[in-house]
Formats: C-alpha cells, structure tokens, sequence
C-alpha cells in the first residue's frame, strides 16, 4: 500500500486544472490506497460555499467535493495560512476539513510516497 | 481619453494585476473578471493593496466570475458589480481597452 | 460600435473562450457588431470538429457557430498557430499528406493578417488572453 | 529505477513537454526505465496525427513515437480529458458520430486508473506541468 | 492610420506566447501602421543576448529581433524597473532600445489605439 | 527521506517557487527548471529570497533552461548547475519528487 498526497493549489474555474484533478482524485479512491488531500494558495477556493455557476453556463463541480466521504476519502487538509490570507473560515468551506499549520503542513508532505499536485 | 484595464488573474497567484495598477493611469477603470475577481475582495490580503488602487482607479468586477466562485458576499463595496451587459457599456464608455493576463 | 475579438486560450483548460462568448452575446443582444472573432494560440483548439464534451458541459464550438451564423461574422483561426497545433482544413490537410481534416464548419483558417486588418477596422479590439 | 511521468501541458505554448520528454532519454540513456508517459489536461494535444510544425521547430509527436517504440514503454493518453478535446481514436470517433479520428500512433486512449496504477508501480512519479 | 502598441510580458520559450507575438508584430508592420513596442516584466528576457537553444532542441527566435529595423519597427521601448529588478542593462539586450520610467510607459500606453498584449 | 522539489514558473510572475520555499523541508533540494531558472540568479531583486532558501535547501538549476535564456553568467555561484542527466541523478538520490507549477 501507497501512501498519495494530492496537493492542490489551483482556484476553480479560471482553469480546468481543478475539476480534472477531482476526476483523478476520485478514480484513485479506487485502488484501496491511503489517499491524503490538502488545499493550499489559491486550492482552498475550490472548497467555497455557495458557488453557483448558472450564469456562467459551465458546470458547478464543488457538490462532487461531498462525496469524497463516500469514497472513503476522509484525510482533508487545508492550509491555515491560505484560509487566513483569503479571508476564509473554515464555517465558509463545503466540506469539514483539518486544520493544519503551515509548519504541519510541511512535515505531512514529507510522509507520502507519491505526490500528485495540481 | 481613458483607458479599461482587463484583468483575470489572482493577484495571490500572479503579477498581472499589480502590473496593471504599476501602468493605469488616474482615471482609467480596472475591470476584474475569471480568477481576477479575487482581487476584488474586502478583507483579504490584498485588500490593502485594493484600497489604494481605489484612490486612484474606478474598480469593477465581473459578478457572474463572483457568484461561480461563492464570492459575491465577500466584494468589496467601493468595487462595482457589473454584468457581461455591464462589461460591454464599459468598452464603450472608455477608449480603449487594455487585457492583462 | 464594431468589436474584434482575439481568443488566446485553450477551451476547456482556460475560462478566456467562455468569456469571450459570453461578452458577445452581450454586446450582440445591445446591437453592437461583432466584425471578427480571431482565435489564435491554443485558441485554434476551439475551432476542431472532434470535441465530445460530456453531456453536462457546453459545447463551446457549436456555441460559437450558432452565434457566427446568426450574426454573420467571421470565426477566423489563424493558420500558423493551427497548423503547428493540428487544427487543418481539407486543403491543409491534403498539403501535409495528413489522411482527415478537422475544422469545425463555419471557422476558416486565416492569414495573420486578417488579426491586423480587424484590429484596423473595428472600433474596439477584445483581447481574451491565456 | 522505474519511472512513471504525468504531462500536463500542451505542445508549443509550453516548455513542459520538452522538458519531459529530455528527462526520458537522459533516463533511459543511464540505464532506467520508463514504465508509462501518461498525458493529461492539455497534454492529449501531443497525441493529435494532425500537427504540421514548422521543418525548423522539433515534431514532439514523432519524438515520443519514437522513444516509445525504441524502449517499450506505453504512452497513455487519459480518455476523459481527450474526449472533451477532440483526440479520438477510431473506436471513439466511430462512437460518437466523428467522421475521423486523429490519434496518432503509437498512442493509446485509456482510463485515468492507468495514471493511478502507474503511480503504484514506479519507483519515482514525474510529473511535468502547466 | 492607427497607432497600434505590443506589450510584451511573457518570457520566451516557457510558453509559446513570445514566438507567436512576434510573428503577429512581423504581419502588423505589413500594414503601413504606426508601431510600437514594449517589453516590460518578464517580457524584457526575450530581448536578453546570448540565447542559445541548441540543447534543449527548440528554436532560438531572438535573432528575429535584429530584423525588426528591416520592417521599420523602430519605436521599441523597455521599462527601466524591469530591468533593473532583473539585474539587467541595455548592454545586455540583443538590439538597441529606448528605456522608459514608469511614469513615462503610463503616458505611451495612454497614446496608442490599439493595445495587444501578449 | 527527503524531497527533490522541481520549480518551473518565473518567481517574478507567479507564486510557485514562494510557495517551495514555505514548504519544503529542511534538506529538501529544489530544481529549477522552465521558466523557473529565473529565480536562481544573481543581482536581481529575488537574489534575497533565494540567498535565505540556501541556507535550508540545496539549490540546483537546469543548466540547458539558462543557456537558452542567456543568462548562464548570470547564475548564482551556490546554485549548482547541471545538465538533464544531473536531474536524473537527483531524482534517484532523494527518495521522492514534488513539482510546483
């Protein structure tokens, strides 16, 4: 068994690196893996409440965030530096993430085998 | 003669917008759309620097770029919340217009 | 007003098409003219007839040709940038040996030049960059 | 060493693709070995049969396909991200009504577990971005 | 006639945006306009001498630049603060151009119709 | 264990190679390559960031990256240059990867 950290740091939106990262995300919850999350810079976007992209007429992808549980991925982390920076809280997150310093942060990187950032 | 400045960059990410506000000029208008409508937000990091831009600038933001993102609450007040309607009175209103990203 | 517009991104992988459509359909319903639409860069992405988007995601070709047609302007694709990306037309493609071409109807592959000459005619040149 | 390597960038408007296929052959040159170059976002592009780069500018395509052939190794190229882009091969374009398909060879259209699974499998993951 | 101005912000070769910004500015001088450029930002490396592409097997277009007099783009202008924040002089750049402060490129951009940026 | 961390926006454009910095470990080394040999040089207004991060990480640059962009003199002294098969190397002597982008 693998341990994988996915390391996002991508807003939502401006690009498609974030919904296809979630795709990928998801098909690795498959293979029965230690999966760890972590959003971070401008990443902790992704996780904001109340996105409505109606009149954009592209997709909303943040409800596919709260399946994540379903898909026994549950080591969600967020880095409190980036919440602070942004003027978030964890009460405007989609989601219940972990908290992490960015000195913790930094040590729970070091603990995986494979990083995948996006 | 004035200048609409474009913008659709996070300013956390990247150095678009403070270039753009390096090289307006008093009276021009900066419009943030895509991800450069996180600059457009009270209470940030950036706001420091959004405030200071306002001295100076008309700012406004693309609202339907604040809404995908979950945002719309968190805008700055000073900044206008205009719609893709809105943007095209802009190019008008201004003579020229000017893309940063 | 008459607009020209140049498109730098990629579609899916970058929100700039989505805008730009979005602004001239805008600036179409106030009867505002669209003189040309320029896509250049990964742009010329836009203008391949091979797209499957999922059935839940725009189909930002076919919105661009429903626009084109309606309006009557240009959806010009710069052939440089096409052809080095493999966006071809049947001539181009029967140049380069290629066995299929794959420019959606509607778009024509263009000489820089037409860039140069919209910017020259319009009163406003859009830029929606990468 | 084994080596799995993510692409995730399109040819020509960025340097990583370049970079990643340098890294192949000064791995392969030291004796490693490439278990899978998987292509993801934007990097679908460079499995396109269609690109006519300039004879002055390098052809990335036929650089993979000929790394590929010499080592063995495979060059996936996610479905998912290649069907909204419009890299199909005839099986695909046969599915959704395109007239042709343009996956150059060499390359193969596979799930997005390949990319997982790669993981698993190598000593190192690569990967080379946007 | 229009007075047309490139600006030039992105560094060559990491993206393909410099190349084919500059192919644009050959065809624009075809045109019997008035131009202009500037380089400033990251822009100001594609002007930087002693490029040389040959191991990384791609194409070194700044030699290009030196045509530029050939299609009588003349006015070519760079921002003295991204220069100097490169740790770059005029004696490093591979063509003679005009150096402008801040307040000075503000006024240019101001006086052109039309604006491409890359 | 320990990662080698591979960098390839400019630090003069985007935030990739500050958020390295913030995140890597003690011992990391980071690679700099792309675009991002631009944060390895001397006299220019990063050269303070980067002379902080070499006294935590070891610093390397792709040495092909700053022969195309000219800037081979330019490199600073401590930051060691190597070729694609040094990166290569570096892959094998520290236990995992991470790219920043």
């Amino acid at each position: 068994m693998k341990k994988i950290l996915f390391i996002q740091r991508r807003s939502p939106y401006g690009t498609g690196f974030a919904k296809e990262a979630l795709d990928a995300i998801l098909m690795a919850s498959a293979f029965e893996q230690e999966i760890s999350l972590v959003f971070t810079d401008d990443g902790v976007w992704q996780l904001k409440n109340q996105q409505d992209t109606k009149t954009l007429g592209i997709k909303n992808f943040s409800p596919t965030f709260k399946a994540l549980e379903l898909y026994e991925v549950k080591q969600i982390y967020v880095e409190q530096m980036a919440l602070e920076q942004r003027g978030l809280q964890i009460e405007d997150l989609i989601i219940p993430v972990t908290v992490l310093a960015t000195a913790e942060l930094r040590q729970l990187i070091q603990q995986h085998d494979v990083i995948l950032s996006f | 003669m004035s200048i609409l400045h474009t913008v659709n960059k996070s300013p956390f990410v990247n150095n678009s917008l403070a270039s753009c506000l390096r090289l307006a000029a008093q009276g021009d208008g900066i419009l943030l759309i895509e991800d450069g409508v996180y600059g457009g937000l009270n209470h940030t990091g950036f706001t420091p620097e959004l405030e200071q831009a306002l001295a100076n600038f008309t700012l406004y933001v693309l609202q339907p770029d604040l809404a995908a993102r979950g945002i719309v609450n968190q805008a700055h007040p000073k900044v206008q919340q205009i719609d893709y309607a809105g943007f095209v009175d802009l190019t008008v209103f201004y003579t020229n217009v000017q893309a940063w990203f | 007003m008459k607009f020209a517009i140049l498109i730098n991104s990629a579609p899916f992988s970058h929100q700039a098409s989505d805008t730009a459509y979005q602004f001239c359909q805008a600036a179409l319903n106030k009867g505002h003219l669209i003189h040309r639409v320029f896509f250049y860069h990964d742009a010329v992405y836009i203008g391949s007839s091979l797209m499957c988007p999922p059935q839940d995601e725009p189909n930002i070709t076919v919105h661009w040709q429903n626009l084109a047609k309606q309006h009557g302007f240009d959806l010009a694709i710069c052939i440089a940038a096409a052809l080095r990306r493999g966006v071809l037309n049947e001539q181009e493609a029967k140049r380069y040996g290629k066995s299929s071409a794959n420019l959606a109807a509607e778009f024509k592959i263009v000489g820089l030049g037409q860039l140069v000459e919209a910017c020259l005619t319009a009163d406003r040149l859009m830029v929606f960059g990468g």
